[in-house]
């Protein structure tokens, strides 16, 4: 769908190691491996995969806060891989456009500024509402955030948590933003605080037909959020479907070791979890052919050689198996 | 003492009405406050609550493990084997730590000295309890990891924590603590810093050593689905008191406080969205209130959907309407 | 760490610190009126080396001058020495500490390279062979320890740039677009000042003995201006006829310096959020 | 770790070569000249000096100076001095000994003495012996060193008559006494402080937690787990004390008449001597060097987690 | 002009010394010395330094034809046998006493040749070469245009002649340990100044450099019975503060006083008694450069008014007294007391600050102008003195401002002439002609300094006349004369003569106070009786 809000097509980050006498860079992190996808107005993504699997990285390589080895970003059409190097009014109207919420809501926010500055400062540098409008639009996000407008003058230090979480939104709302990639925006919260930021979230993106990204190792709660889940492993997706296929039809034996490994807050559940062997290699020297191979139990003849491609499996289920 | 329940002989651990708190320079911090409940031998008691609900403080206490100076054990007593931990000295105390009750706890990548080679730092369990030589120590250490399903576990022994990932140090610290073939094992959200898979495999590690070992467990975490799958009995926590404890299965599926019933409402369940289509979770309002000043009677007034002015009044004490279920709610009943 | 007068009060040695440098300030601020005599003027060769008697509290020099008058005089420009030459070395460093940690590459390279160099030759030398080029005087004795001395704080600011810019709120203030500079200098810098003004207290105190060391020398500032460190390297002969000469000044040097370090420890402590929840 | 020891020493001559060359600069910029000093009290006249600064060479141009000072430099040679007449490297060679002597004393005063405040202070936290040793380790770096010199040479020479007064006497360890202790005080007060943060930190770590949980005895954590990890914290602060330590001595050196290398290239700074303070900085700056390199390769020797490769 | 009786003090101070010692003389224990200039020694070779931290030890282990007399202050016949003049003035035949090198050798006039020729290689350039200038031939071969001094000629083993190329006393000549005899074996190797060979009393034991030089004594020295002392030990000490609690510690057992020390032990009646002092000859003074404009284009310094109101106006008799704490004699002129021709009765500016102000109102400065002055770190002479004499320099209108500097940049400054005023030690003696020439325009010091010295005709013809007569009473009259033009003139503001100070430890006897430098202490004379705790240390 060529109209698609987002498309990343073969997107590779690799980060050099330097070794040896003159520094040179013999070996590399393969952190993203050839990465794509499509992400559509209104819609949310959820990228899911254990920790050092990339998703992370791949989120930040969007935004350009990591420089991207290879690999095409489009935003409605136009390249915003490399934005560094264009004017600085493009670079500007690109980033208005995509937004981020981070984990850890204790170092997302500037100690030293006020939630008013927080929020005033990039609509200056923008030059969004001038003058008095400014200080309504700050008022107005704040409420659909869930805070006061008195609560503008404190620093984030006065906040708990999950406050922080929310000035976290409002911040990345304030520019109005068509994309908003969430990093693990609710793990660090606790379970009663977590479920109001999810449904703030949902709120917000139906107000203002936002498109997610959200990333995140909580597979429940990215089921709750996605219309769409995309599963990585070692730096590739592995499995992309919309959330019903995902969670009732997983095709990858990866997926389908995941959905198992999830524990069920239900004691009659009695379910037996599939228990993989080893740890997750690591993306310094990856195995050959199928990354999962070696922990993968339904590995056969050339999963160690041939890396498989993501194909169709038709209704939008892609999986990158050799015998799914 | 509590009332006890039907049990033929003695609880293995006794916790009795134990007040823990930490004098900072911002106030006195009641992080547990009147926390009473026993542990039988061979038992697995989960501690469920959020962050703030003094649930590793409690086992902290347990273990005497809280510096001093800003931390103090007010009152209450913790008998262990008719021992009350909290009188004996410390030497005493270190003869059972790690011997006849060890902890692990939940970060693994700094739970291990970096310097000294796991196997090191394992055989100084057998030197110190046991009386090893370094030797023997060594050579047990190696064991103890291979039961843990460490793959070549003599070259293992000889590496440094930082060539592991963190489930393989998990299981290690697992090892440690199995070391002395121990009588209670304190497991402080053992799982928590772990992806899913390895999770899963540490779970199931430690259900498969229940059995050989047939240490008590006493597995406090936040996650639900762990204490679904690895719990006896649940206790759960809120603001530094056990507002409800019960066998798993009623917790699960009758829970009595207005807490524990909104928590299990408010976690999205696998499976839920995709079946029935996404509706809003059910919300718990407000946050976490500050241990610094507690409300008065029920802590849980302010986010308590059936809240009732009555609720404010003076101590809410610990009920069981039903055998071995108990809960700290005055309105319980009509829910 | 919230800045209640309970939470202040508890830092003994942060109050004990103020307190000697309030004192020292006040005395240089205060010199006309506290000092009984004029430091230069007042010179009566008379009164040559007296002992402290009711006339001449610490008694006088050689030249038959107070020796409490200059030693309230002499403050001003141990403290002017001291300020102003670690304000010159703050600047240079924190400048040069943010250029290295926020760009790194082959900007990095070069500025550890020139910090590496500053930092093996000795301050003391290296000031001194300034001093002999430009010859004594206060302006040269602030060139020569304002330029030599920057590394520490430079380093210093390079690692909490490099640690601050990996933390959430800088890469979010990228994402919205902020410039290069409007990140180091409101987002980075506002939030590792703690450090570096720990450091630069630390800073003022080495100063102070530096500019001592250099008077002792003999390449400090031009006489008759009272500095301690000259006063001390005058008396250092007389020390067993008039050590009344040397002890006030070295007391001073002491007093002053203790007081400095004293509050940037206490400033450390308090700024170091691990020590405040153990305390 | 070779690569590593090869890629360190080759950093090594840019820095060298940087060094020299400002020092060079700096140096031959200043005014006055070494031929006016050779006549003491005398001042000679302007023939005599001529004569002797084309003597030295100093009439060349600067350049072709730097490139035989550098030449002589890579073969081994640092010219001789203007105003004494012998070689440099045996001026420098016979003070080497004394200054090595004092900054080794020094420095095992400020080990030996300071770690231990420093780790049982941090142990002991809050009580009076961490306040005391603290306020003492402050006092000690806030001490002028020629204040504290002449207060203990007064005290120790004159009024006790314990120790000897003057410098370095034929070498014996009365004579180090005195010395050595009034340039150790400023180091061990900073290691003291050092150690006590170190301790602290190593105090709060998890893994002492777990110690704890294993049931060892405090003993026990304080002396094995307790003091390597504090150990590994300090050893930057030891190198570079120890580095900078043969530049630091000069005051000391000066109120104790002590034949060392800060005091002589002090003076021949002030006698416009320039071959012998090119040297001494040469000296300092090679020491300065190769103890980082050395603390570095202990670290990883202590460390198992830093790999050089 | 007061007449105050100078000479009377001198004299009473060299009578009083000697009664004291009616004692028999000791042989043998060791002396523990000091050599106070400077943190280390540079060179034992005489011909290669000028500087005096050297020579001191030098002249024990070093000696030349003629010596210095402490008594007498005037120099006196050492290697040399006698000295008999020619009738034109010129040459002198000079016979050898018998003495051995310390190798054994015994001495001939070839050695005496050759030690001259070695000092004045041109080669070599060696610190102390400018000492023979006077000798007939030097001078060529200094510059390279002869192959050796023409003026020195053997007559045999015992005797050498030597012209000089003007009427100078070849005694104020050749008394400077640079011209000492040195065995040429010895001299041609590289590291002579490291162990040297001499012919003094003393030979060179262990040197430990920067910390001390043991000399032990020389058997075969050519003074019957001396030297006394079997051992002599150097002490290396810079700081004045150490050196004097080793002395109060007993560990020195004589030790050279700096201003603050010599205080506490005059007022000591123990350790008063065991002092000697003697002014030394060096003149402490501020030199004015005539040639320094005021912004309104006067030249102050050009006339001799306001010079001499400067003289007026500063009492050194109280700076002396309170700032040098009585470690000086306030100057009369420029000749130092111990210099031969001084007159004890010479004109001397006393202190008169009417007189001054009137004399700055005669010179058109009643205003007065500001004043930098220029000088070094010494204590004895200087930023310190200035320091002192500000507060009476404004009372007459001269607003001093100080330039204090290193020595190095002073000396470079004081011989390029660069100053409006500045401070420094002069020595003063001891030929008084040949020391006060430089005041004569034709000097080569004269020009070296451009136009920053005052000319005086008056004052040439006399200096020029004195060094023609070859009457030595005729000679010193007009010396007198000289040094009465020169303090009439006020070249300089007379500050002071440096009174050098050795206090001596009860069983040390026969030091004696040397005029042209303390230390220039001859140790062969030195003995220790027995209280001495190194009394027999070998």
């Amino acid at each position: 769908m060529t109209n698609a809000l987002l498309e990343v097509e073969d997107l590779k980050v690799h980060f050099p190691v330097r070794k040896g006498l003159f520094q040179r860079a013999q070996t590399f992190v393969y952190a993203v491996d050839g990465v794509s996808f499509q992400l559509n107005k209104g819609e949310t993504l959820g990228v899911v995969g254990e920790s050092g699997c990339g998703k992370t990285t791949t989120g930040l390589a969007i935004l350009n806060l990591v420089r991207a080895t290879s690999g095409k970003i489009r935003f409605k059409g136009n390249d915003i891989s490399e934005i560094a190097g264009l004017p600085v009014p493009d670079q500007m109207r690109i980033r208005k456009e995509l937004q981020i919420i981070f984990q850890d809501p204790y170092s997302s926010l500037n100690p030293r500024m006020t939630l008013n500055k927080i929020l005033h400062d990039p609509m200056k540098i923008h030059g969004l509402y001038p003058g008095s409008e400014r200080q309504d639009r700050i008022e107005f996000i704040l409420k659909k955030v869930g805070l006061t407008p008195e609560q503008g003058k404190k620093y984030p230090h006065e906040f708990s948590g999950g406050q922080r979480q929310r000035i976290g939104i409002a911040r990345a709302l304030s520019l109005d933003p068509q994309i908003i990639i969430g990093d693990e925006p609710v793990s660090a919260l606790d379970v009663s605080i977590q479920a109001q930021i999810i449904n703030l979230m949902v709120d917000l993106q139906e107000e203002f037909n936002l498109s997610y990204i959200i990333i995140a190792h909580d597979l429940a709660v990215v089921e709750h959020i996605s219309n769409r889940i995309a599963v990585m492993y070692l730096g590739k997706i592995i499995e992309t479907a919309p959330v019903a296929q995902i969670y009732h039809r997983p095709q990858h034996p990866y997926t389908r070791a995941l959905l198992s490994a999830v524990p069920i807050a239900d004691p009659r559940a009695g379910r037996h979890p599939i228990i993989l062997k080893g740890d997750v290699p690591s993306p310094r020297h990856p195995p050959t052919g199928c990354g999962f191979h070696p922990r993968c139990p339904e590995c056969s003849i050339d999963c160690d050689i041939k890396p498989p491609e993501l194909r169709s499996l038709g209704k939008e289920h892609y999986v990158a198996c050799h015998y799914a | 003492m509590t009332e006890l329940s039907n049990r033929t002989k003695r609880p293995l651990l006794e916790v009795d009405h134990l007040h823990t708190s930490f004098h900072t320079f911002d106030g006195v911090v009641k992080a547990v406050n009147d926390v009473s409940f026993a542990m039988n031998t061979r038992e697995t008691l989960g501690i469920v609550g959020e962050s703030g609900s003094g649930k590793s403080v409690t086992a902290l206490s347990i273990m005497r493990l809280l510096k001093s100076p800003p931390a103090r054990i007010e009152k209450g007593r913790i008998l262990f084997d008719s021992i009350d931990l909290l009188e004996i000295s410390m030497s005493r105390m270190r003869d059972i730590r790690g011997n006849r009750i060890s902890m692990i706890f939940q970060e693994p990548m700094t739970s291990l000295n970096p310097l000294f080679s796991v196997g090191n730092q394992m055989s100084e369990m057998f030197v110190r309890h046991q009386g090893l030589t370094r030797r023997e120590a060594w050579n047990r250490s190696v064991e103890m990891l291979e039961k843990v399903q460490i793959p070549s576990p003599g070259k293992r022994a000889r590496e440094f924590p930082h060539h592991m990932s963190g489930g393989m140090r998990q299981r290690v610290m697992i090892a440690m603590a199995l070391a002395c073939d121990p009588e209670i094992l304190i497991a402080d959200e053992p799982t928590t810093a772990l992806d899913v898979t390895i999770q899963a495999q540490v779970v199931d590690l430690m259900m498969k050593l229940r059995k050989d070992y047939g240490a008590a467990i006493l597995m406090i975490t936040h996650d639900l689905g762990v204490i679904a799958e690895i719990a006896r009995r649940v206790i759960v926590m809120y603001a530094g008191q056990v507002v409800e404890e019960a066998d798993v299965i009623s917790i699960f599926e009758e829970p009595r406080h207005p807490y524990t019933r909104s928590l299990l409402k408010s976690i999205p369940k696998l499976g839920d969205a995709s079946t029935h289509g996404r509706k809003r979770l059910q919300e718990i309002k407000g946050i976490v209130p500050s241990l610094a000043d507690l409300p008065a009677g029920c802590h849980f007034y302010p986010r308590c959907p059936h809240a009732d002015p009555i609720c404010r009044q003076g101590e809410i004490a610990l009920e069981e309407p039903a055998v071995g279920h108990r809960v700290r709610c005055i309105r319980h009943a009509g829910l | 760490m919230s800045f209640s007068w309970k939470n202040i009060k508890r830092r003994t040695n942060l109050l004990i610190g103020s307190a000697l440098v309030m004192f020292v300030a006040g005395m240089a601020v205060f010199a006309p009126l506290l000092a009984p005599y004029h430091p230069t003027e007042d010179a009566n060769i008379l009164y040559s080396e007296e002992p402290p008697c009711e006339q001449f509290w610490f008694g006088t020099d050689i030249q038959g001058r107070d020796i409490l008058s200059r030693v309230i005089y002499g403050s001003r420009i141990s403290l002017s020495v001291g300020l102003f030459t670690q304000f010159m070395n703050s600047v240079i460093g924190i400048f040069m500490g943010l250029m290295a940690g926020y760009f790194g590459k082959w900007i990095d390279d070069l500025i550890m390279s020139i910090t590496n160099i500053l930092l093996s030759i000795p301050t003391l030398v290296f000031a001194l062979a300034v001093m002999a080029l430009m010859g004594p005087g206060l302006i040269n004795v602030f060139i020569a320890l304002g330029v030599t001395n920057w590394s520490y704080t430079c380093r210093l600011t390079r690692s909490q740039v490099l640690s601050a810019k990996r933390l959430n709120y800088v890469m979010a203030a990228r994402a919205l677009g902020y410039g290069k500079f409007r990140i180091m200098f409101n987002q980075i810098l506002p939030n590792i000042m703690g450090p570096i003004l720990v450091i630069s207290t630390l800073g003022v105190a080495g100063a102070i003995l530096l500019e001592a060391a250099l008077s002792f020398l003999g390449l400090g500032v031009q006489p008759p201006t009272p500095s301690w460190g000259g006063m001390l390297a005058g008396a250092r002969e007389k020390l067993f006829t008039a050590p009344w000469i040397s002890i006030y000044p070295g007391m001073a040097i002491f007093l002053t310096v203790l007081g400095l370090n004293l509050f940037g420890d206490g400033l450390r402590d308090l700024l170091d959020p691990h020590i405040t929840q153990q305390k | 770790m070779f690569a590593f020891i090869i890629r360190r020493i080759l950093q090594f001559i840019p820095t060298v070569i940087g060094i020299s060359f400002i020092m060079f600069v700096l140096l031959n910029v200043l005014p006055g000249s070494a031929a006016l000093m050779t006549g003491g009290k005398e001042i000679l006249s302007p023939e005599i000096v001529k004569k002797l600064e084309k003597k030295w060479g100093l009439d060349k141009p600067f350049h072709v100076r730097y490139l035989n000072y550098m030449v002589g430099l890579a073969k081994g040679d640092l010219g001789t001095s203007f105003i004494r007449g012998d070689k440099v490297r045996d001026i420098i060679g016979n003070r080497l000994w004394p200054t090595l002597k004092l900054a080794v004393a020094a420095l095992a005063i400020a080990c030996f003495i300071g770690i231990p405040l420093g780790f049982y202070s941090a142990v002991k936290q809050g009580t009076w012996v961490d306040t005391v040793t603290m306020v003492g380790a402050v006092s000690g770096v806030s001490m002028p060193q020629f204040w504290s010199a002449l207060l203990l040479m007064y005290l120790f020479s004159v009024v006790l008559r314990w120790l000897p007064t003057f410098g370095y006497g034929n070498g014996d360890l009365k004579n180090l006494i005195l010395p050595a202790v009034t340039l150790g005080i400023g180091y061990m007060a900073l290691l003291a402080r050092t150690t006590r943060a170190a301790v602290v930190e190593v105090l709060s770590q998890d893994y002492i937690r777990t110690a704890h949980a294993k049931g060892l005895s405090v003993l026990f954590i304080n002396g094995k787990h307790v003091f390597r990890n504090t150990m590994v914290l300090i050893l930057t602060t030891i190198g570079m004390q120890f580095g900078s330590l043969m530049g630091e001595t000069v005051v000391v050196e000066t109120v104790f008449s002590w034949p060392g290398i800060g005091s002589l290239m002090v003076d021949s700074i002030f006698l416009r001597d320039t071959p012998v303070t090119q040297g001494c900085i040469m000296l300092i700056i090679f020491v300065f060097m190769s103890v980082n390199l050395s603390v570095d390769i202990l670290y990883s020797v202590v460390d198992p987690r830093i790999r050089y490769d | 002009m007061k007449r105050m009786g100078l000479g009377l003090v001198v004299l009473a101070l060299v009578l009083g010394f000697y009664s004291a010692d009616a004692l028999a003389v000791r042989n043998g224990g060791t002396f523990q010395w000091i050599a106070p200039y400077g943190i280390s020694i540079d060179t034992l070779d005489p011909a290669a330094t000028s500087d005096d931290k050297n020579i001191l030890v030098i002249l024990n282990i070093h000696r030349g034809l003629f010596g210095w007399d402490a008594k007498n202050s005037t120099y006196k016949l050492d290697l040399a046998e006698s000295m008999t003049a020619d009738d034109d003035g010129l040459t002198y035949v000079i016979k050898l006493k018998d003495a051995k090198f310390h190798n054994g050798r015994t001495i001939t006039a070839d050695d005496v040749i050759y030690s001259y020729n070695r000092l004045a290689d041109p080669k070599k350039s060696f610190a102390s070469s400018h000492l023979l200038v006077e000798i007939d031939g030097a001078q060529a071969y200094l510059d390279g245009k002869a192959d050796h001094i023409s003026g020195l000629e053997k007559i045999d083993d015992k005797t050498v002649r030597i012209k000089f190329r003007n009427p100078v006393d070849p005694g104020f000549q050749l008394w400077r340990y640079g011209t000492a005899i040195v065995p040429k074996e010895a001299a041609e190797n590289e590291d002579f100044g490291s162990n040297p060979i001499g012919c003094g009393p003393f030979k060179l034991q262990k040197w430990t450099k920067g910390v001390e030089i043991v000399l032990v004594k020389n058997p075969e020295f050519y003074e019957p019975r001396k030297p006394y002392l079997d051992k002599l030990i150097y002490k290396i000490m810079a700081d004045a503060a150490a050196r004097d609690m080793a002395f109060q510690a007993g560990e020195l057992d004589a030790n050279l006083l700096y201003a603050a020390q010599y205080e506490k032990f005059k007022n000591d009646p123990k350790l008063s008694k065991h002092m000697m002092e003697v002014p030394e000859m060096f003149t402490r003074a501020v030199r004015f450069n005539p040639n320094f404009t005021l912004a309104d284009g006067r030249k102050p310094f050009s006339d001799k008014r306001v010079r001499q109101a400067v003289n007026y106006a500063i009492n050194r008799e109280l700076i002396v007294e309170k700032y040098a704490k009585g470690k000086a004699y306030p100057a009369r002129g420029f000749l130092a007391p111990t210099t031969p021709g001084f007159d004890p009765d010479c004109m001397s500016y006393e202190y008169n600050p009417e007189k001054a102000k009137q004399l700055m109102k005669e010179a058109g400065y009643a205003k007065g102008f500001d004043l930098t002055v220029i000088a070094g770190t010494s204590t004895a002479y200087g930023a310190g003195v200035v320091e002192a004499a500000t507060p009476f320099l404004k009372e007459i209108g001269i607003k001093v401002t100080i330039d204090k500097m290193e020595n190095a940049v002073l000396y470079q400054k004081y011989s390029d002439g660069e100053f409006d005023a500045a401070i420094a030690s002069h020595s003063s003696g001891p030929d008084p002609i040949s020391i006060m020439y430089r005041f004569h325009s034709n000097s080569p010091r004269f020009k070296q300094r451009g136009e920053t010295s005052q000319k005086i005709d008056s004052f040439e013809q006399i200096i020029d006349l004195a060094a023609a007569t070859r009457d030595p009473a005729m000679r010193l009259e007009l010396v007198k004369i000289a040094n009465d033009i020169l303090t009439e003139e006020a070249v300089l503001w007379f500050y002071n003569y440096n009174k050098a100070v050795i206090a001596y430890q009860p069983w040390v006897h026969d030091m004696e106070p040397v005029g042209v430098e303390m230390m220039y202490q001859h140790m062969d004379n030195v003995w220790v009786d027995e209280t001495s705790p190194r009394a027999n240390q070998k």
